[in-house]
């Protein structure tokens, strides 16, 4: 397989982050796992964006990413990594091939109220689940890799390694399904939905795909975040998480694969520092922020890099 | 545009990524210098709705306390300045945003902000995550709020992690005991909680203890409206057509105070006892809103529950004349939690001014019987980790000439009569009767 | 078996409006049929009914000899018929080559692949034929919005032909394009038709442009099918002239 | 048949104030295509601009217990107007002709904006100001004690749907906003000012969400966080009524009062779920909602 300009300079990065972790404080190891984790989420709520879907309920497959893997661990004893992340993708993807047969067919407000029903949904199943332990959720037990159990201390910055190795690997696939007939067919689809009937495509095979292949990729995160924050709780498919997420996706825009994994990562760096300096007013710097990328970038931070070429090719 | 004449560094992609790293170099080059203070970082909510009744008076509590501490001016034993000569400097973090977010919080107050110790956690969800945390990074951690009985079920062998606070299942085996002692004759019982998993928890301990202690009265009604729902209409006709003797409710906050408010106008409290685990960081709420023998607890020996001792009547001067209203329960506790730190640091045997290892602060308080706002706490549960105290209930009564509340007809039991001993869960200390309870 | 496209007893209501009443057509491989009527006509209601866009209250649609009643628009579009549209339906936000390249992405499968780019070779070499056959090559790299009117029609008519339809229905292809560019639009269009082979149905307004190039005329006239016909005959319909065309020389004198 | 009769007279109570709530919510959006996500912050500012000046009024014995409901309605309605014009002349009216979807995250960034400045304004503690509830004292129907305030809310509630259902189909400035919300271009092409016409139903949209908020704050503790909890129970209604329709907001907050009161009465453990649960049966067989129109695409 051929890789691209494109795709070279991400690898290439992933491999420097990677070997940065060894020599940046372990916080922001920590901080930057958190981030990614988030931001494979929002890749799932720019994929939708780029359909022209805005979904206020993507903490669902999040949430059920996290769950899936943390119950394996504890009602299965299943401590591996990859099958861990692999029981929570594939969970997500059932679920999601359900559901999308009903949200295919809402489009706009209607969809973005809808998926923030499901997800609240899910909420309240949780809540009610004592033996899940209700809001306050449950620890989730430490993980292995293909039989190697990291040293105490080293496991943060082991995950974060995997994480990294994993988001470059969805960035390369992201990047090709962005520009495959697929990943078009959904810009397509957000443009103008009835042409693309017209072209004999059928725009809800396209959305179910698409509804589909995000919901796997935020579930990931999510099993990513479970792994590394070490607890999950019914908060994750709350529809603040969910708006969160959207917010982030805002920030990047949804011009390039690497955009929301920049905003995440400086979405994180913003809100601990706005925690920490202004903790009665953090909400209030994170407003002001959104309003001022929706009036000055309404294309997402993305736009500072490239938007003058894009306009000039227009 | 000719995108193939761009040399690597001028794409797009480059260029954002060398943004992005250079942000983060930045921010990882912020770090917070060794300056010999002792610093705390506290966690309490600033925002959403447990910030009013928990998370503020528990920061202005840590405010005074440390402000105290700095000068000197606490009674003995606390009289040495700071923490072991050192100065205290505080930290306060919001504990808003769920647990993963203050997982990633607690990591940046230990390793970015360097704090010595952190105070804090009202959420038992958060104590959860955060315990095992603790435990990897070897950061002394004190709970001060949160009441989950899974918590040292979890961390089976703690090291760093310590808590101040009562298990939550002592309110109500605490109110289990008061009932059985002032209403003996109680037939019918309704419960109302929020439904989370506290409201669950302590409607289960209650439900439990009660069988045990007034096998007579029988459970008539069981609602568990959302957190933060605000009208209880509904709630209160469902309990009021069964006609109950006893009301137990949770509920903690603004809707303990719209609860109680609902209920009185709709004449529930008339006609029952509403006995409210949380009900006294309303107390000076209520007025005359709320009926006269209406049973309140404060969560253990903490606000108005508290002992007339030097050191609490230091602490409610000192927050009167700073907040212009008395210290309710979670300000007592926060207080608690970091006279009892001061206390273990201070005899962790260093030499005087010098900030003690977080082993050794450890080592210091565990199993420590410290003095405290509250009176005398022992460190007697989960290995000398978990405090044990007595709890107090008592009838709110409200004197229409002052227009102010106060409890009467206090009882207090001691706390080996309501806590369960290390190697059970509550319940099923609950369920087996008690064995081993001393009471007076 | 000759007849590509046939109606029968085509009705539709919207409420108390009748859009179509009776409509009984038999269309004929490679016949070019002008479609005639004043605004309300029922003109677009037909073209959205025999696409699948609109479902008739009653009545039946034979494509080919089978029947496509109840059939989505795309499943239409698979079977062989086309359509423009009166506003040109595009990807505002895209460029025409991409615009194109995803009408050949979905003529070549309904199942689009999620890996392989969309971008290859044969779909750009497709796609520039197209272009150069309607003569916009040098609006490839544009994006649509920056485009004038008169070529995104035919952006629009290219998009509908990729597929390598039987039949094409033109809704209104000149509309909103300036008097002077209409016919050098309409020849551009008729010429790459005719070399597609398809069979073209069109909603035209101006007779001159009608004339011009059908073999056959239908008009409508309050959701009826007036007349049906050689141009001259139903130019010359009396009821045609009362109720559509406006009197024997209106049109001459609109053009006025 | 006790517990039936409360489940009546609960359900309608409840349904009452959610439509308080949802009203302005769907007034917004009818006109002016708008998802407000602030509107729960509307309610909190509304619910602490009354307690604060009705605790104040009342704890000091300033003046009749009539007029302490009369400060409580005016200083709602006089915040909504200030908030509203502010937000709209300050900020959204730059923002108009966005996609629908940008504008429910525009209002987003403004709930974290104003839930802060709340809290700077009013700080973190709870305000309680019982005494408009406490003075109106109860009623026995037919054995059940209800609060005379809840039965006012009943009838304010009605009025109040019922004044706006008139002003939108009888009046002629209600035609005109008819006219908007059927089409925008059309409407500007017969010369109406379809800028002030959305100055004014924001500003519209506000006041009614003030005046839920202090019609609200004497049966609760007026609490941070209050504004962020209603959000999703008003969208709720609205998308079941069908968004943009008043009459639809009526009996969605109806279908809703009753189903939560029954599940309150009869399976209290699914009351967490009834919301959710009648939206997603309502959308799956009718999309647009109950009373929502369906507006077909002309290509």
């Amino acid at each position: 397989m051929r890789l691209s300009k494109t795709e070279l300079i991400l690898l290439g990065v992933a491999v420097l982050l990677a070997a940065g972790g060894f020599i940046a404080p372990q916080w922001l190891v920590f901080l930057l796992t958190m981030a990614l984790a988030k931001a494979m989420v929002v890749q799932g709520v720019v994929m939708q964006m780029r359909a022209g879907l805005v979904t206020f309920g993507q903490g669902l497959f999040f949430c059920v990413g996290g769950y899936a893997v943390g119950m394996s661990g504890h009602f299965l004893d299943i401590t591996d990594l990859a099958v861990l992340l692999l029981i929570g993708v594939g969970a997500a993807v059932l679920l999601a091939m359900l559901l999308g047969l009903l949200m295919t067919r809402y489009r706009e407000i209607f969809f973005a109220m809808l998926s923030l029903a499901f997800s609240m949904i899910l909420y309240g199943v949780l809540v009610k689940s004592s033996a899940l332990g209700s809001t306050d959720g449950f620890n989730v037990k430490a993980w292995t890799l293909f039989g190697w159990t990291p040293a105490s201390g080293q496991a943060p910055l082991a995950l974060f390694v995997i994480i990294v190795a994993c988001s470059a690997l969805l960035a390369v696939l992201l990047h090709r399904y962005s520009r495959s007939s697929a990943g078009m067919m959904c810009e397509a689809i957000r443009e103008n939905e009835v042409r693309v009937e017209y072209l004999g495509q059928s725009p809800r095979w396209v959305l179910y795909m698409n509804y589909v292949a995000a919901a796997a990729v935020s579930a990931l995160g999510g099993g990513f975040m479970a792994l590394s924050a070490g607890h999950i709780d019914p908060e994750m498919a709350y529809w603040i998480t969910s708006g969160e997420f959207v917010f982030i996706a805002l920030l990047g825009g949804t011009a390039h694969v690497a955009a929301p994994f920049i905003a995440a990562i400086l979405f994180a760096v913003v809100r601990t520092y706005a925690i920490e300096l202004v903790p009665h007013s953090w909400q209030m710097i994170l407003g002001f922020t959104l309003l001022a990328i929706i009036v000055f970038l309404p294309k997402g931070l993305w736009s500072l890099f490239t938007g003058q070429a894009r306009r000039a090719k227009a | 545009m000719n995108n193939s004449k761009k040399s690597m560094l001028k794409h797009p992609l480059a260029f954002a990524i060398t943004a992005a790293g250079l942000a983060l170099s930045l921010s990882a080059g912020v770090q917070a210098a060794e300056n010999g203070k002792f610093r705390i970082g506290i966690v309490t909510f600033l925002s959403g709705p447990a910030a009013g009744p928990f998370g503020e008076p528990s920061a202005n509590a840590a405010k005074v306390l440390v402000e105290g501490l700095n000068k000197g001016q606490l009674p003995a034993p606390y009289d040495k300045l700071g923490i072991n000569g050192a100065e205290i400097e505080v930290v306060i973090i919001d504990e808003a945003g769920g647990a993963a977010k203050q997982v990633e919080e607690f990591r940046n107050l230990v390793q970015r902000q360097k704090v010595d110790a952190v105070v804090g956690y009202i959420s038992s969800g958060d104590c959860l995550a955060i315990a095992p945390v603790a435990e990897e990074l070897g950061a002394m951690t004190v709970f001060y709020d949160c009441g989950t009985s899974q918590l040292f079920k979890e961390d089976k062998t703690p090291q760093y992690v310590f808590r101040t606070s009562l298990d939550a299942a002592v309110d109500n085996i605490g109110a289990a005991r008061y009932l059985a002692k002032v209403r003996p004759d109680a037939q019918k019982v309704a419960g109302i909680q929020q439904n989370y998993a506290w409201g669950q928890d302590s409607w289960n301990d209650f439900t439990h203890s009660m069988e045990q202690l007034m096998p007579k009265a029988k459970v008539v009604e069981s609602q568990m409206p959302k957190v933060f729902q605000g009208q209880y209409g509904a709630e209160i006709s469902a309990i009021s057509v069964k006609r109950p003797d006893i009301i137990h409710s949770s509920f903690w906050g603004g809707d303990m105070e719209a609860l109680v408010l609902q209920a009185n106008a709709r004449g529930l409290l008339e006609d029952a006892t509403a006995v409210l685990t949380c009900g006294e960081s309303a107390i000076d709420r209520y007025k005359d809103q709320a009926p006269n023998g209406m049973i309140i607890g404060g969560r253990g020996p903490f606000g108005a529950f508290a002992p007339d001792n030097e050191l609490n009547r230091w602490f409610k001067d000192k927050y009167v004349a700073a907040y212009k209203t008395a210290p309710t329960y979670p300000a007592s506790k926060m207080a608690q939690a970091i006279l009892g730190l001061k206390h273990a640091a201070e005899n962790a045997k260093v030499e005087s001014g010098k900030i003690p290892a977080p082993l050794e602060i450890a080592k210091a308080f565990k199993g420590a019987t410290f003095e405290s706002v509250s009176g005398t706490v022992q460190m007697a549960r989960a290995e000398g980790h978990q405090a044990m105290q007595g709890i107090a209930y008592g009838e709110y009564n409200y004197d229409p000439a002052s227009k102010k509340g106060s409890v009467q007809n206090v009882i207090a039991f001691a706390g080996e009569c309501v806590t369960p001993p290390d190697g059970t869960t509550a319940l099923e200390w609950i369920k087996a009767g008690f064995p081993g309870a001393q009471c007076n | 078996m000759n007849c590509i496209l046939e109606t029968k007893g085509l009705c539709k209501s919207f409420g108390a409006v009748t859009a179509a009443k009776d409509v009984n057509v038999r269309i004929h491989k490679g016949e070019v049929v002008g479609v005639i009527g004043s605004n309300g006509a029922g003109k677009t209601t037909f073209i959205n009914m025999v696409t699948g866009y609109l479902k008739p209250s009653s009545g039946e649609i034979l494509f080919n000899g089978q029947s496509i009643l109840g059939r989505t628009p795309r499943a239409i579009t698979r079977a062989g018929m086309a359509r423009s549209f009166q506003v040109a339906q595009l990807f505002p936000q895209l460029s025409v080559l991409e615009n194109l390249l995803i009408a050949v992405s979905a003529a070549q499968s309904p199942f689009p692949s999620l890996l392989a780019p969309m971008r290859n070779a044969s779909r750009i070499a497709q796609a520039d034929a197209i272009l150069a056959e309607f003569d916009i090559s040098r609006w490839r790299d544009t994006q649509v919005t920056a485009v004038p009117q008169g070529v995104r029609k035919l952006i629009d008519i290219a998009m509908a032909l990729i597929g390598d339809p039987q039949m094409l229905l033109l809704d209104e292809p000149t509309s909103g394009v300036s008097a002077e560019e209409k016919t050098a639009l309409m020849d551009t269009v008729m010429r790459v038709v005719a070399q597609h082979q398809v069979t073209v149905l069109f909603v035209e307004h101006d007779m001159d442009v009608v004339r011009r190039y059908v073999s056959r005329i239908l008009a409508f006239y309050s959701g009826e099918v007036l007349a049906d016909g050689a141009p001259e005959a139903v130019l010359a319909n009396a009821r045609v002239q009362e109720f559509v065309t406006g009197g024997p020389h209106a049109h001459k004198r609109a053009a006025q | 048949m006790m517990s039936l009769f409360a489940v009546l007279i609960d359900g309608t109570i409840y349904a009452s104030w959610l439509f308080l709530v949802a009203a302005g919510l769907t007034v917004i959006y009818g006109v002016m295509r708008i998802l407000n996500m602030a509107h729960g912050s509307f309610y909190a500012i509304g619910a602490y601009t009354a307690a604060s000046l009705v605790g104040w009024y009342f704890n000091n014995g300033i003046g009749p217990v009539w007029a302490g409901y009369l400060l409580m309605l005016g200083c709602a309605l006089v915040a909504g107007l200030i908030v509203g014009l502010i937000i709209e002349r300050g900020l959204l009216r730059f923002m108009y002709g966005r996609d629908e979807v940008l504008m429910v995250i525009i209002t987003y960034a403004l709930l974290l904006v104003l839930e802060d400045t709340m809290k700077m304004i009013w700080g973190v503690n709870p305000y309680f100001a019982y005494q408009p509830y406490a003075e109106m004292g109860r009623s026995a129907l037919a054995g059940l004690k209800v609060s005379n305030y809840d039965l006012m809310l009943v009838g304010v509630s009605a009025v109040l749907g019922l004044g706006l259902w008139l002003w939108l189909e009888r009046t002629h400035q209600g035609k005109v906003l008819r006219a908007v919300i059927h089409d925008r271009e059309v409407a500007m092409a017969m010369g109406v000012n379809v800028r002030r016409m959305f100055t004014l139903v924001f500003v519209l949209g506000t006041m009614l969400g003030t005046l839920a908020g202090a019609l609200t704050a004497p049966a609760i503790s007026v609490v941070p966080g209050m504004g962020v909890e209603i959000i999703v129970l008003a969208f709720a209604v609205v998308v079941i009524g069908g968004m943009g329709s008043i009459e639809g907001a009526a009996v969605g907050a109806l279908l809703v009062g009753l189903s939560r009161a029954a599940a309150v009465h009869y399976a209290p453990e699914f009351e967490l779920f009834v919301i959710y649960g009648v939206m997603a049966l309502v959308l799956a067989v009718r999309p647009q909602g109950l009373f929502g129109r369906v507006l077909a695409r002309k290509i």
